[in-house]
């Protein structure tokens, strides 16, 4: 990496490349705090190099565009229907720290968002609760008596059936959760429903067929 | 940047000069020994060492004298009291046969001896395992995603079809779950004991319960379907609530019926919530 | 969305536009299968396509590249630093203990746990095989028909994906045996122990008179 002050169509690929890596927008001030202080880039520069990228694209699948929360490289319109086909057979997956979240929220109900930044050691961003709470599987559960009184989420009912979860209690457990191969049983058994129709134990022909329900808890 | 190298400037730290001097003399400083051992994979990679390391001079690999400074490395760890894999101690025993042979004055007839000669075993196993640990260093040096190389991604601003929402598996979300607290270190922590996690959902209820400013005695909350089990889990999430202050549990004298309420703004008084709290914290 | 035939500047941009909103790398069947069967365009055509869109990416900030499943868009790797910039989280470093196994499994695929503990003199740790297997580096390719029916492990084409190879035939190729002739030397040296001044074991200053020491290096 260049430190010294790099010329313009350089600084117009870096801020490509933030872009195309960047699952969210980027806003000028974020993206100038990537460069050390001495070599850092006029805002006037970074502007100018933004514009160039634009520019650039003319004719390309993708477009620059300011959002609310940054510059963004979007594909364009036209090209959605493509996508949407690639997407239909294969829905496009959640990222990690939205998962990383959803499950905090499961096994740390009731959580703050203050808290689940603390545990992952990264902000949170607000598109990530927006599609949980548009989801449903999160919701508000109550507020925080400290200052700012912040929101505490929880599980939904509707998290449990999508996850085909009977109850939050049948997830596999913290030292399951710890220990792989007891996770790697525990995760088998979810998996199995001949397994969790023993757990109602009224019928002893049944968990005779599941010689190892005991072991698990 | 290898390792090993790294190993050289953390004893030189301790003894103030590089290590390669060391294995000469074969003094480690005691508090540097640790160090050194963890460096190692293993017997074959120590050996390794001990031969590029020792004289610089492949031509002249000294057997007898790697062969005993290996044997006196192995006595100083048992000195030191550290657990040895039995491997190294494998390794000893093999050396010192090749040793003993070395010493000893020739058989007559050699070609009838048995098995293989160690001592070729025993540079076959070290050149295998360079091979292999040079192709790691190499494979360690490709361009590895999330780390050289990262995937562009762009997506439409919108997309037009009613296309399936993602569904991640239980499977991923547990793993995230787990990726997340071995990050936080949170697993070594106390506070990791057999959580139920009824409790937490009791939690939520309870919450949901309260909501809007309601006001609920104690027993409001219970619920006889569940069982004695299920008191004891209410009981649990109210307390749990209560610490971490998100309702107020409040009696106005001995015996009196117990209110929840979600905690206002308004101060509390006489909360046992309060005292829940200070005692949690101390 | 064009049912016809599109020429091929159009065919780069859907090409382009699939694999930017594409989870993973896309095969050539996998892009095709996406048009309706009257305007799909031909293998040919499509390779074509996605030769121009590499082209053209000639003094951007991303690259084509075909890797183990498929072709996917990536940013260069001149743009790493910038980019790990963005994210709080360092990449995660394998201990060489794992990529020592990763080495073996993937130059003498299908190996099994034994072969890879022979070659490295020490035990296997159970982690370093469930890190791999976890991270789907490394899958059970078969097992050895031989009492105890041990696994045997290969690597996968997420393997492949993650460092940046086309196929195992793109590895650097396995390093030849260091100096044969030198150990050869020292082996025939071996043989007349009067040539081992160490014997006694108390020579110090012998070092010393290795004049061609140096010279090897």
């Amino acid at each position: 990496m260049d430190e010294r002050l790099m010329d313009n169509s350089e600084l117009q690929r870096i801020v490509e490349s933030l872009l195309l890596a960047s699952e969210q927008p980027l806003t000028v001030e974020r993206i100038l705090s990537l460069f050390e202080e001495d070599a850092r880039p006029s805002k006037a520069d970074l502007k100018q190099a933004l514009e160039a990228l634009r520019d650039s694209l003319d004719g390309r699948a993708v477009e620059l565009r300011e959002v609310g929360s940054g510059w963004r490289l979007q594909t364009r319109q036209e090209y959605a229907g493509w996508i949407s086909k690639l997407w239909e057979e294969k829905p496009p997956r959640y990222s990690r720290a939205l998962l990383e979240t959803l499950a905090l929220i499961c096994y740390r109900q009731p959580i703050s968002r203050a808290e689940i930044e603390d545990v992952r050691g990264v902000g949170l961003s607000q598109s990530i609760l927006k599609t949980l709470l548009e989801r449903n599987w999160v919701r508000v559960v109550g507020y925080r008596e400290v200052p700012g009184r912040p929101a505490l989420f929880g599980t939904t009912k509707e998290f449990l059936d999508d996850f085909n979860l009977r109850d939050l209690e049948s997830l596999p457990s913290l030292p399951e959760v710890r220990d792989l191969d007891a996770l790697a049983a525990a995760l088998e058994k979810l998996q199995d429903p001949a397994a969790e129709s023993g757990i109602s134990g009224q019928d002893e022909g049944d968990e005779a067929t599941v010689p190892d329900a005991e072991t698990l808890h | 940047q290898t390792q090993v190298e790294n190993i050289d400037s953390a004893i030189a730290k301790v003894r103030g000069e590089p290590l390669f001097k060391l294995p000469e003399d074969l003094y480690i400083p005691p508090d540097a020994l640790e160090v050194f051992l963890e460096a190692f994979e293993g017997p074959l990679d120590l050996l390794l060492y001990l031969i590029r390391k020792q004289n610089f001079d492949i031509l002249d690999i000294p057997v007898l004298k790697i062969t005993q400074q290996y044997i006196e490395y192995i006595g100083l760890m048992r000195e030191m009291r550290f657990e040895l894999a039995a491997e190294y101690l494998l390794m000893a025993a093999m050396l010192a046969e090749i040793k003993s042979r070395l010493l000893l004055p020739r058989p007559a007839v050699e070609d009838n001896e048995e098995g293989e000669d160690p001592r070729a075993e025993l540079v076959r196993r070290l050149q295998q395992y360079e091979r292999f640990k040079s192709a790691s260093e190499n494979l360690d040096a490709l361009p590895r995603v999330g780390r050289e190389v990262f995937i562009a991604r762009a997506r439409p601003e919108q997309v037009s079809m009613a296309v399936a929402l993602p569904q991640p598996t239980l499977r991923e979300l547990i793993f995230a779950f787990r990726d997340v607290m071995l990050r936080a270190e949170l697993f070594a922590h106390h506070q990791v004991k057999r959580e139920p996690l009824s409790v937490r959902e009791r939690m939520g209820r309870i919450l949901a319960d309260l909501a809007g400013g309601r006001q609920a005695q104690l027993l409001d909350l219970v619920e006889p379907a569940e069982g004695r089990l299920g008191v004891v889990v209410c009981f649990l999430a109210i307390l749990e609530l209560a610490k971490a202050e998100m309702i107020r549990v409040e009696q106005t004298e001995p015996y009196a019926p117990v209110f929840l309420q979600l905690v206002s703004g308004r101060a509390s008084t006489n909360g046992l919530g309060e005292d829940i709290e200070t005692a949690y914290s101390g």
